[in-house]
């Protein structure tokens, strides 16, 4: 899958460049094929890698840590539509994570529907919940909207836990097993490829979303919400529908964990700190990318899962979350994606840079960023 | 003096804590011309501009425009009723190219429409004229914070013009610019207005207001205090008081 | 439900209130100069009360005696904070990025308690916990009127310190508009560190008054983080007397509502009252007009 | 263009290496289930809203273990715990169970605390064809699951644990015996269990209820609860609490100056810091207990002598139920002479069904369920100690009503 990052260009031009004088095509077009091919092949290797990790597992336990893994991924992914794309950050994904997990067990336990078709009536029910609260939520910017991310975790959280004859309250919901007659470590690896699946429909979505009209717009409001309202994107309208679709993808994540895991407990599903991981993840890997929340997620993740294999559940967990949290926003708050690929581009020798400017657009460069310095 | 097709406010009022920003401004534009809204500072134009342009909502008044009540319309309402706009501190999509930058002003509404390929022939072939036509078009590759505060209030005009506005609202577009670019912006203004469309700029480059503007209205705490042409304006006492005695 | 219940509920009300209001003073000091939602603010709450607890289960003296370190110590943390670690964001995405950092610095700070102190629950043991005094017909416990006496004490402290004083001024003219505080020779930075110095000098007062008569564990504070967020919301962000006013009326709310609804849903209270300020007044019901651009 | 493949290659890369670690890690481990020891793996809530007593679970499996091992072993092997943290978190300690048994390879486990954690974890051990006994799963809703490896170590289920309590309440003469009732609750299984049991047989007998509160395990402020219960005068006040709870609860009716005729609370009161935490105004509460340290049990007195001797103190209830727990699997272990993974559970469970163990709570056997088949106490706080007050056979102190002043 090709990746339409930000820097993408269009392959029928590849020649345009800002530097003057005549360039080189068929070097150009070499070096692009070349690219493809490497990239096709990293691709095709780390789609074989995390099909096959079920065999490679030693056991049981390391494959569930490889479910685990996944829904970070599904979840860190479906938080991108909206934190990536129009640079809305929400501490409160984990709402929409309880949200499907719960609608998902109530309607298995009260309208006896079928596992997955609960699983995608859940889906619908989360995008109900969250119209009206992303019109409140959207009409607000910046911090007053990572407060009522942060909110709506808690509000759910607290009904949860209140509304005991419908959600369980604090004993927690158990959701019936949708495949009873499975062995666990099969119904592990079952549930692994179903994450995998609904991971790469995400990814799919993702990047049509990415290279089209509608991402165009998205990332507008990212960049500048008042300039792109005013150039005549409906921004309010566009931030919903991105915000509709991640809490989609963050339900239906929850309400496939719920499928999985089985007991559902307020404070786990409802849980600040899912909801920072997702952000920590995405920001990690880089939130302007296809696959950054998937990379922050398996670094992440995976390290979450290791540390607590090896050490058991401590409280350093937190605080190493939050040390790596800090890191990430003081010092790569792009993610590492393009701190690497900057850190390529400086050192390797073999890239002949697109965006390679005249010394005189260089120099005017250094004085406008100087004269902006001085404005603030 | 009204223009049934022009944009026109009528006792447009908006006040911030206790403070009219503006104050009941009753002014009506001239279609087809280049008009100017000057006055000193914290006269209330960008507050009157912003009401204008939906960025902020009046407390009370009217905006119309051909005819259409705008008033408390929310900004991209605005800007698909055919009036585009520039802001006072130049403002582009600094991590976007200079072509993405211009591709944003796109306008579509029909879902298909919006999820196809951002890149289609025909924008970016619309969009290369206009780079071309305020010369950028060699820089459509490069990301806009990169570019110069002068080439950027070039793109963000030619990202105005993306969607074809009948009106063109300029935010100081002299602002913190040099000469040279001064003057290229002053013939772009005249050959687009000469095309048709209407202007509204708010400048404090009073040579430039008064070489290219055909109508001047003189904004004081908040409201129009004198109009008309730039040779009857500046020699209105009403102007000077209000540039001298403040 | 009884008149005298709900009386006792309203005494309680505005016990509660009084320390919400302390609290969520501190948010806005933070959000008025620096514009920076300070999430950390309910975890150096709780930390204070752990310092509280800890300092009483050691020395066996009154844990009010640990403001006197508490607090100067909290200050110059704020201090610090804005220092080195807020300035260092860039200034465009300062609102997002500052609230990504002091999330990180609340969940270092509950991470570290529980390191340190264990999740066991913790609670101060005083001779006096169980003491309470008549008030026409309610019983007030000595240990909520302390942490009430405590808490309006310091909004006090902290209204003249604003109103009286040269610094307040200053600091007022920066929440105020920064800018123009600039113009006119306000050294906008250093007031601000001191605005998120005494904002946090506030937790520490708050949490020695938690500690005296709740039941601690380490993230209890988001517990706190929430009411605290929603009550500057509905106070207009950046307004001291909002939040004030919105505290008050808040706290006694909760406590009226939990006789008939029980705690969990009364505390559900605040973030109705949130969305319906965001639905209804984005700028907030008490002033403040800061809410919809950050 | 290197821009592009980037993330892919990184993706790989850290894919791999993500696998590497994981294969690695798992490569040292899974040594666990050596021939020499048996290991036996727990999930404990060390932190979180059951540490109190889950730390008194984890002191009673470690006096057990050590008294085996003292004695020579299990099968002439020592016991090894491996005891992990679940934080008191349902997910932590299924993860939990799963990796003491898929990646440790344990040879035996033995339940967590309280009936929250109890059933997760039963399922995974379920599902794994491990024998579970459980020292804490007392609510009736543990045993309607219908698990089939599942067996609790105690004399009762949490509904019948005041039972003693409730006949002497509905055998006082009419005139003094009390006619209201106000009743708190924790939401969960167990604490509610043990207060709506008491709550129902008074209620059916013609007590009028007038508060019924439930409040979720994480509630600090019992300022309006107490509010309640003070304000409505009840004469008995039930606490269905687990520790910090009933604390919290009892200092707070404290601050009000509500003095009940009757006051009972469950777990707490049985707990060695419960006095020095409410201000040592005890006297007269009530608690159901399925253990006393006088029990005269043969198997009791050692444990109780060795436990004394170690931490100072005699043991409480937690202590004993994981010592019983111990007890039990040891007597399945020793009758059928295995202790492993694979066939050998269900043996051991097949055992269980069948036959009685003796145990420091008295002999057990269970129902097809895993229902215990015996009866809890009562303590009541009678001159600053806690003794045994009901059944009148099993007193060491008379019952105490009214209750005097806190």
């Amino acid at each position: 899958m090709p990746n339409a990052s930000d820097t993408e260009r269009p392959p029928p031009s590849p020649t345009r460049t800002a530097a003057p004088g005549p360039r080189d095509v068929k070097g150009t077009r070499q070096a692009l094929t070349v690219a493809r091919a490497v990239k096709l092949v990293a691709f095709v290797a780390g789609a074989v890698l995390i099909l096959s990790f079920p065999n490679m597992a030693p056991n049981p336990y390391i494959l569930s840590a490889g479910v685990v893994v996944a829904s970070y991924a599904c979840t860190a992914t479906a938080w991108n539509f909206m934190g990536g794309f129009t640079g809305y950050i929400s501490l409160g994904h984990a709402a929409f994570f309880g949200l499907g997990a719960y609608a998902t067990g109530l309607l298995i336990r009260d309208l006896s529907w079928p596992p997955f078709v609960a699983w995608l009536g859940a889906g619908a029910v989360v995008v109900l919940i969250t119209i009206p609260v992303g019109i409140a939520a959207l009409r607000v910017r910046g911090a007053s909207f990572v407060i009522v991310s942060i909110a709506f975790v808690l509000i759910l959280l607290l009904v949860s836990q209140a509304w005991k004859d419908f959600t369980g309250g604090s004993n927690g919901l158990v959701v019936p097993r949708p495949f009873p007659d499975l062995l666990r470590p099969e119904h592990h690896r079952v549930f692994f490829y179903l994450f995998v699946a609904l991971l790469a429909v995400m990814l799919l979505v993702w990047w049509v979303i990415d290279r089209s009209r509608f991402g165009a717009g998205l990332k507008a409001v990212r960049e500048d919400e008042d300039k792109a309202q005013a150039l005549g994107v409906p921004t309010r309208d566009y931030k919903l529908v991105a915000y509709l679709v991640s809490a989609l993808f963050t339900g239906l994540s929850g309400g496939m964990y719920a499928l999985w895991f089985g007991d559902l407990d307020p404070i786990f599903q409802f849980s600040i700190l899912l909801g920072a991981y997702m952000v920590l993840m995405a920001l990690l890997g880089g939130v302007r990318h296809l696959y950054g929340p998937l990379l922050g997620a398996l670094i992440v993740g995976g390290a979450l899962e290791y540390f607590k294999l090896e050490y058991g559940d401590t409280q350093l967990h937190l605080v190493a979350t939050a040390v790596l949290l800090g890191v990430v926003v003081l010092f790569t708050p792009n993610g590492i994606i393009p701190a690497a690929t900057d850190l390529v581009k400086r050192f390797g020798p073999q890239d002949s840079s697109i965006r390679e400017m005249t010394a005189a657009e260089l120099l005017e460069r250094n004085e406008n960023e100087a004269r902006r310095a001085a404005d603030e | 003096m009204s223009d049934p097709d022009g944009l026109a406010t009528e006792g447009l009022t908006k006040s911030f804590g206790g403070v009219r920003a503006v104050d009941g401004a009753t002014v009506t534009f001239h279609q087809g011309r280049i008009n100017a809204l000057i006055g000193p500072n914290g006269s209330g134009k960008t507050t009157f501009f912003n009401c204008v342009t939906g960025m902020i909502r009046p407390d009370s008044g009217t905006v119309t425009y051909r005819g259409r009540d705008l008033t408390g319309r929310p900004p991209h309402r605005i800007a698909r009723a055919g009036i585009g706009r520039s802001f006072q501190l130049c403002r582009v999509f600094p991590r976007m190219t200079v072509l993405e930058n211009m591709l944003v002003a796109v306008r579509r509404t029909r879902l298909r429409e919006l999820l196809v390929g951002a890149r289609q022939a025909e924008d970016i072939a619309k969009a290369r004229g206009l780079l071309v036509r305020v010369g950028i078009d060699h820089l459509e590759n490069v990301e806009a914070g990169n570019l110069s505060y002068g080439q950027q209030k070039l793109l963000e005009l030619a990202g105005v013009l993306m969607g074809d506005p009948e009106t063109i609202m300029l935010d100081e577009p002299a602002g913190g610019v040099n000469p040279a670019l001064i003057g290229r912006i002053g013939t772009l203004i005249r050959e687009l207005n000469a095309e048709g469309r209407t202007f509204l700029v708010v400048e404090h480059n009073m040579d430039l207001v008064m070489s290219l503007s055909h109508h001047v209205v003189v904004f004081d705490r908040g409201r129009p205090i004198a109009e008309g042409p730039p040779a009857v304006v500046r020699e209105d006492p009403r102007v000077l008081e209000a540039y001298l005695g403040v | 439900m009884s008149g005298s219940l709900l009386f006792q509920s309203l005494v309680l009300g505005v016990l509660l209130g009084g320390l919400y209001a302390l609290l969520a003073a501190g948010l806005t000091l933070y959000f008025g100069v620096m514009r920076v939602v300070m999430i950390a603010h309910s975890a150096f709450l709780i930390l204070a009360a752990y310092l509280a607890w800890w300092f009483n289960e050691r020395t066996g003296l009154d844990p009010l005696l640990s403001l006197v370190v508490t607090v100067p110590l909290f200050f110059l943390v704020g201090v610090g904070m804005q220092r080195l670690l807020i300035t260092r964001l860039r200034p465009a995405t300062l609102t997002m990025m500052s609230v990504l950092l002091t999330f990180a610095i609340a969940l270092f700070i509950e991470g570290m308690i529980g390191f340190v102190w264990s999740g066991t629950q913790r609670r101060v043991q005083l001779p006096y916990s169980g003491s309470n005094i008549e008030f026409f017909g309610a019983n007030i416990a000595v240990v909520k009127l302390v942490a009430f006496v405590l808490a309006a004490a310091s909004l006090g402290a902290l209204y003249v310190l604003l109103k009286k004083s040269r610094f307040g001024q200053a600091l007022r003219a920066t929440i105020q508009h920064r800018e123009a505080a600039q113009l006119v020779g306000i050294r906008t930075d250093r007031v601000a560190a001191l605005g998120f110095g005494l904002g946090l000098a506030t937790a520490a007062v708050g949490g020695t008054a938690l500690a005296l008569d709740a039941t601690i564990y380490p993230s209890l504070h988001w517990h706190w983080v929430g009411p605290l967020m929603a009550i500057i919301v509905v106070g207009g962000l950046g307004s001291i007397p909002g939040t004030a006013i919105a505290a008050m009326v808040l706290g006694i709310g909760q406590s009226l509502l939990q006789v008939e609804l029980g705690t969990t849903w009364a505390q559900t209270l605040f973030y109705v009252a949130l969305f319906a300020t965001l639905m209804l007044r984005p700028q907030g019901f008490f002033g403040g007009r800061l809410a919809q651009r950050f | 263009m290197t821009q592009w493949n980037r993330p892919a290659l990184g993706l790989a890369a850290t894919l791999t290496a993500s696998a590497l670690a994981l294969s690695a890690c798992s490569a040292d481990a899974g040594g666990g289930g050596s021939d020499d020891t048996i290991t036996i793996g727990i999930s404990l809530p060390l932190t979180g809203d059951f540490s109190e007593p889950g730390k008194g679970v984890q002191r009673g499996y470690e006096a057990w273990a050590e008294m085996v091992n003292a004695d020579g072993g299990l099968l002439g092997r020592q016991v090894e715990l491996t005891i992990l943290d679940d934080q008191s978190s349902a997910d932590r300690v299924v993860q939990d169970y799963e990796a003491l048994i898929a990646q440790d390879q344990v040879d035996l486990v033995f339940g967590p605390f309280s009936t929250r954690l109890v059933v997760p974890s039963a399922r995974v051990a379920e599902e794994y064809g491990m024998l579970f006994v459980e020292p804490a799963g007392a609510a009736a809703e543990v045993f309607d699951q219908g698990f089939e490896n599942l067996f609790y170590a105690a004399p009762a289920i949490a509904n019948d644990h005041y039972n003693h309590l409730a006949e002497q309440i509905l055998a006082l003469p009419e005139a003094e015996r009390p006619q209201t009732v106000a009743v708190a609750a924790m939401d969960d299984p167990f604490a509610q269990g043990t207060a709506y049991g008491l709550r129902d047989k008074l209620a059916d007998a013609g007590l009028d209820v007038l508060v019924d509160e439930v409040y979720p395990p994480n509630t600090t402020d019992f300022s309006s609860i107490a509010a309640k219960i003070s304000d409505s005068g009840a004469d008995v006040v039930i606490g269905g609490t687990q520790y910090q709870d009933a604390v919290n609860l009892i200092v707070a009716l404290q601050q009000l100056d509500y003095q009940p005729r009757l006051a009972a609370f469950s777990t707490a009161p049985t707990n060695p810091e419960f006095s020095s935490a409410i201000g040592e105004q005890t006297e007269g509460i009530l608690a159901p207990t399925g253990y006393t340290p006088e029990a005269p049990w043969p198997s009791n007195v050692e444990f109780v002598e060795h436990y004394t001797e170690t931490h100072g103190n005699p043991p409480a209830e937690d202590e004993a139920n994981a010592f019983t727990t111990g007890q039990v699997v040891a007597a399945a272990v020793e009758a059928v002479g295995c202790a492993e993974q694979g066939d050998c559970q269900q043996q051991l469970i097949d055992w269980l069904r069948e036959n009685e163990v003796e145990t420091v709570v008295g002999p057990l056997s269970w129902d097809d369920a895993g229902r215990p088949q015996s009866a809890h106490m009562i303590q009541q706080y009678v001159e600053g100690d806690i003794r045994i007050v009901l059944p009148a056979d099993a007193a060491e102190a008379d019952f105490l009503f009214p209750k005097p002043t806190w």
